[in-house]
């Protein structure tokens, strides 16, 4: 069914700390999971929940972007009359760049006013989890609430970087602080706020106004006070990928089968960009366990814990433990790799042997031979 | 502007009846392969590569999840604003409709199909073949022998030639005969079943052909031999590389089984050349801690908690903890239980071994096949009193 | 997730032999209307524009020019990665295949197809009228009076209520009598021919209908009376505005005259719930200098040198110099020669009306009808003679 | 038929003099013609022309470009394999926008590298004319050339900013000179360069080597002693739209009939995005002459000399003369306009008259109500 909502998924100065990772790509373009991107998973939850029409808000180094979502065909948003639009920054003023979000939420304004449907709901990529919407949009009704902000309690050491929440005995939130703050709380934000779209026209308009330019910390949490803001409380997996620690963490939790069969499947399937990959070919001196691995790859060697994206090559001897290699990397007989990350298409040459730890993989660079 | 110059006619109504419980509620052409694809994904990823991107696709049998399957052609990037792919069933007019009486009648039927693109060449090919061919290059061949038509051939071996359209040819490659199934095959060149014809020629065959009463409106019977016989200007061209028919148990369990050679014939994975599919959208396949494959292609969406070996496992397939899947093709969504065995066997589509059970064996003649959807269940009181 | 909750099928087998020449080689579905469309792009347009974004299209009459119209639905934001539209022709099984016997056997044939889907309701409409209307508030009636069936009604003259199905409603909208083509009509709530049915109730009428060998298997006739007889609960739904047949060549005249009035009760520019239609590619029209144009409708690609009055002109058209055309629907590519007269007229596609000829007349009783890609050749030497 | 050739449309550094015509949108998608961009003209040519790859080399305010071309689907580009690209600038580092194209073409080099065509034909935007490329290739391979310039030959006044070019007696190009030069001769450069991919690259590299950076200038101009350059003439209808005078001139030569059917129509049709107007309409008191009016229109005042776009309405009693009117405009009851350019979306009120000449235009802003 259609939800009266539309979609934003703000890249807009995304808080990160993902070194090379984030070197060519934005952080909605960072590879997870085997054949995904971060984005993937929000914006399926999106497209599963109903929602027919979503606004990504780019903001830099975006080709890979556009690259992957395309038309938008591979969500089902190719559609006559709404579907996907990814729009750049205005570009003509490089000032611009460095103000806050609200900045352009306001040039992106039209984008608002055009459309009827009634609620907004402006999430991050980089929140890798499977959600419905629809679900939120009925407490945010029934509750009576001005603006839900989707919250995980999360009492976990974290490894990524989330604004804690606070709320009262009926999930008001009461107060709200950024990653770095002192606010003792087991609630992280998972930056989804939904509100109906002429309450978000007007913080747009008075926040600005006032002077000042970031959604979350101007428009939303100076007027806690004033608005009432309520937590919608998410009961599946999450991951909130932004720090290069968190990234190996969450990758490797896919290895649990329980996350597997929640987050790619329940409540709906995410969809990324198709890539005609035929089947992994495991040749006969493969042994591999507890791994996930992509299509497209040739497997002669062994592959213990880890995840290898499409394309892989894995030669003879070679051994792969703990680690992460993206789309197209190769590893050369008898190399040997240990809690590493291979950005796309690096080349591990024969016998070369690499070895980080869980806490600070060993990170290679895109179209690296090593 | 940019004219049709080739546009491609494919056939695909083959019932595939050898292929028995695979195909209750299938086309052949709507057959799984290789781990991803069905048999259609070859001939129609051929057109896609070699620049033919107009291709009417003529349906019969139990058309429903073949049409389903082709949707738009946007998978193979055939769904474009001119051409593209187009599904032509037989059309009904007022006084009722039939079954295309025969390859060339199926032709004869959608001549005003063709026409509305104009070409100067057709291409015919069937959807029932596994494998991968440059058409270009055939049709390269074809204009520079000025032929009326080019049949592409295969050697095959002489025991097998009477199963096949054989011909014989001079130096220049030039077809001098051409014998249907002959019982005495004077030539081991089979015709592969992929005919290129400039359009004039083909029309007006196929006109002549539809006249004559006592045709059976086939290609290989019929319209070839008159032309011959005419003094056409009928030429060979001679293809290099894997080629199968998998119209019955045995082949099609062969061809997946090529596919796990180490240095296999048929390359799936040359990007030059991609085999296009659709997408089943499944996360990558889990390989569980105790599992063990080796020498096998795996899908997506496949989660192995046994021991694979030797095998073809399309998208999400399921090998429960202790049981073996050896030699074997596993249809999508195909589920082993725990501690079962699975042998020189096709389990079909959403088919279910139940725990303990074995299907199949080594020392086996025939392949063992579980129907698409059926269950055999349980066996473990069974395999407790007797372990195998 | 993501479900079906209405689909629509769409009946565009019409033949529409009342008008004539204008559907030689033209399903009624596929004949053009008001300068830029034809007649199925209002049905489709309401289904896209309603949120229903899978619609089965039923053809069967002349399905050629309708096919490659509909092409992919691409047009009508119908190219849909799940659902979409889908072309469905009478299918012919192994033993042949006939034309769907009446409009509920249409449906029945292609349980299959909806069972697909698994929708709640499902959308039964006609590809033969001209109408703007919002199918989600029919849907969500049919909810809220927790009906089995909901009939789109409108009032129409009492002297032509015998040419529709009529209904008596309570005053809850609940039908309490229906009669299809009545002599005595008791109502003049015209059916449209537009239904809503929960799929269950549609599914098991349909099989019974199928079994009733006395059956003519037409919605109007048989379906809808017999679920009236056994107590179903079937609702009317009052429509208001603008809805035609455009069934006869007068009518269909008529419709296209009634877009001209200064405040059309048909309302094309509503950006809000646009009627789609394929894009010609045509540049923007030409009104040369000596032109004049009032009154009208015309679509990109014309080139206007005479006077044009009170006339629809579709894409490509040309009116020559000194030309008049009044009163009149100039179809794609019609060409008017100079110094010709085409008044109360309908000139088909591709028509030629040559230098100094006259069709139709201001006071002719019938609308003067030139077929698709005829001529009418010159007649300047009469004209010279004897001009008008 | 396929052309062994891939398009390039360059809008880096486009030079113009659009002043308020580009103050939103890049010049690529100035509106032209009742309905068109002017990118669509060189775009169609490619696509009639057998060209089954193009890609935009997009640089500043490329919003509106996005949004024209979507994913190619209207211009039947929207393909598997191949298809439209939008290269959106390299954006890490702010101070790459200044330099020179050729530093943009080396950042894209992996557009052509991974390509199999042999030629590239790279373009400019602005040209507006409808023209067969393969008809270049053929004279390019006939000629034996290493580069083949499309020029004409043009005696008339120009409005328009071009280089101008001195052939030799063999239609060798031996002179080439910015618009802003002296050289005196009556052929000018239509800016599309038809090459060997190979030498593309070797062209890009090297001069980027030497420490130069544009591509026309350092790459083609200053070799015209070592390379065979030869000038490909066309024979049909140009439009060098990239100053107001010429963006109105040029718009204006359509009410030519000849000019219509040709540029429209051949060699193959000018594709643009599909809108869904309804036919345009006439109202009893509409007086339209020597105008060209696209769709969606309603009239009931008085149209002469004009030209125009999608949408527009023209109220009881208004003229318009001499006039070209974007796509929403409306000249309110009784208003009268001559010599005017409105940008979209621009109101006149009852009444009001406005009045520029042919050469200098009275140009109103986009959205204004004037």
């Amino acid at each position: 069914m259609k939800l009266p909502m539309m979609g934003v998924i703000n890249l807009i100065h995304e808080t990160e700390q993902m070194g090379t990772l984030t070197a060519g790509r934005c952080l909605a373009t960072v590879p997870f999971g085997g054949r995904y991107r971060l984005i993937d998973f929000v914006l399926s939850s999106m497209v599963n929940s109903g929602i027919a029409k979503v606004a990504v808000f780019a903001h830099t180094k975006f080709r890979s972007l556009m690259d992957h979502l395309g038309s938008g065909g591979n969500w089902d948003l190719h559609r006559k009359q709404s579907g996907l639009f990814v729009l750049p920054p205005a570009m003509e003023d490089m000032t611009e760049f460095g103000k806050g979000d609200l900045y352009q939420f306001y040039r992106h304004r039209d984008y608002f006013v055009r459309s009827p449907l009634e609620y907004v709901v402006i999430a991050r990529s980089h929140m890798v989890c499977n959600l419905d919407f629809a679900r939120v949009l009925a407490e945010h009704r029934d509750r009576n609430l001005d603006v839900t902000v989707v919250c995980k309690s999360w009492p976990l050491a974290r490894t990524g970087l989330a604004r804690k929440v606070k709320t009262d005995a009926d999930g008001r939130i009461v107060e709200m602080q950024d990653h770095f703050g002192r606010l003792a709380s087991d609630v992280v934000s998972m930056e989804m706020y939904l509100l109906r779209k002429e309450l978000l026209i007007d913080l747009v308009e008075t926040t600005l106004a006032q002077g000042k330019d970031h959604f979350v910390r101007d428009a939303i949490m100076s007027r806690l006070g004033e608005l009432n803001v309520g937590a919608c409380m998410h009961d599946g997996f999450l991951g909130v990928v932004n720090t290069i620690p968190a990234f190996y963490r969450h990758n490797m939790e896919l290895l649990d089968p329980d996350v597997w069969n929640e987050l790619f499947f329940r409540p709906g399937p995410i969809y990324t960009k198709v890539k005609d990959e035929p089947p992994t070919r495991y040749r006969s001196g493969s042994a591999v366990v507890n791994s996930l691995v992509a299509n497209g790859c040739e497997i002669e060697g062994t592959v213990e814990g880890s995840i290898l994206f499409r394309g892989v090559k894995v030669r003879k001897g070679a051994a792969v433990r703990g680690s992460i290699v993206m789309q197209n990397g190769v590893i050369g007989e008898n190399g040997a790799l240990e809690n590493c990350i291979l950005d796309k298409e690096v080349e591990i040459r024969p016998q070369q042997q690499l070895r980080g730890t869980a806490d600070v993989p060993y990170l290679a660079v895109k179209r690296n031979v090593i | 502007m940019r004219r049709n110059e080739c546009i491609a006619m494919l056939l695909a109504g083959g019932e595939g009846r050898r292929l028995g419980v695979l195909t209750k509620d299938l086309a052949k052409p709507a057959v799984h392969f290789g781990g991803k694809y069905r048999i259609i994904d070859f001939t129609l990823s051929n057109c896609v590569n070699s620049g033919i991107e107009t291709v009417g696709v003529l349906t019969q049998y139990q058309p429903l999840v073949l049409n389903q399957y082709l949707g738009i052609g946007s998978p193979w990037g055939l769904d474009r604003r001119e051409g593209g792919m187009h599904v032509l069933p037989p059309y009904v007019r007022q006084k009722g409709g039939v079954w295309y009486k025969g390859t060339a009648n199926a032709i004869y039927q959608n001549i005003g199909f063709i026409e509305r693109y104009d070409p100067e060449y057709v291409l015919i090919i069937s959807g029932d073949h596994i494998y991968k061919m440059d058409y270009d290059m055939l049709l390269s061949a074809h204009k520079s022998n000025r032929a009326d038509a080019t049949i592409a051939v295969i050697p095959v071996p002489w025991a097998e030639a009477s199963r096949f359209g054989v011909m014989s040819v001079d130096e220049e490659g030039r077809i001098v005969e051409f014998a249907e199934k002959p019982k005495q095959p004077t030539s081991n060149l089979a015709s592969m079943g992929v005919y290129m014809f400039s359009w004039p020629v083909l029309r007006e065959a196929l006109i002549q052909d539809e006249a004559d009463s006592q045709s059976a409106n086939d290609f290989g019977k019929n319209v070839i031999p008159k032309l011959l016989r005419e003094g056409a200007r009928l030429y060979s061209y001679r293809f290099e590389g894997y080629w199968k028919d998998v119209g019955t148990i045995d082949s099609l369990w062969e061809a997946n089984m090529d596919l796990l050679e180490d240095e296999a014939s048929l390359n799936l994975n040359d990007r030059e050349r991609r085999i296009y599919s659709v997408s089943p959208n499944r996360p990558a396949q889990y390989v569980a801690p105790g599992a063990s494959v080796r020498s096998s292609l795996i899908n997506e969406g496949c989660v192995v908690e046994g021991n694979v070996n030797r095998s073809v496992l399309f998208y999400g397939v399921k090998v429960g903890k202790g049981s073996l899947v050896e030699d074997s093709v596993l249809m999508p969504g195909a589920v082993v239980g725990k501690d079962a065995r699975v042998i020189r066997a096709i389990v079909g589509e959403g088919a279910v071994v139940g725990d303990g059970c074995q299907v199949g064996a080594f020392d086996s003649e025939e392949i063992a096949v579980v129907g698409s959807g059926d269950t055999v269940p349980d066996a473990r009181p069974l395999l407790e009193a007797k372990p195998i």
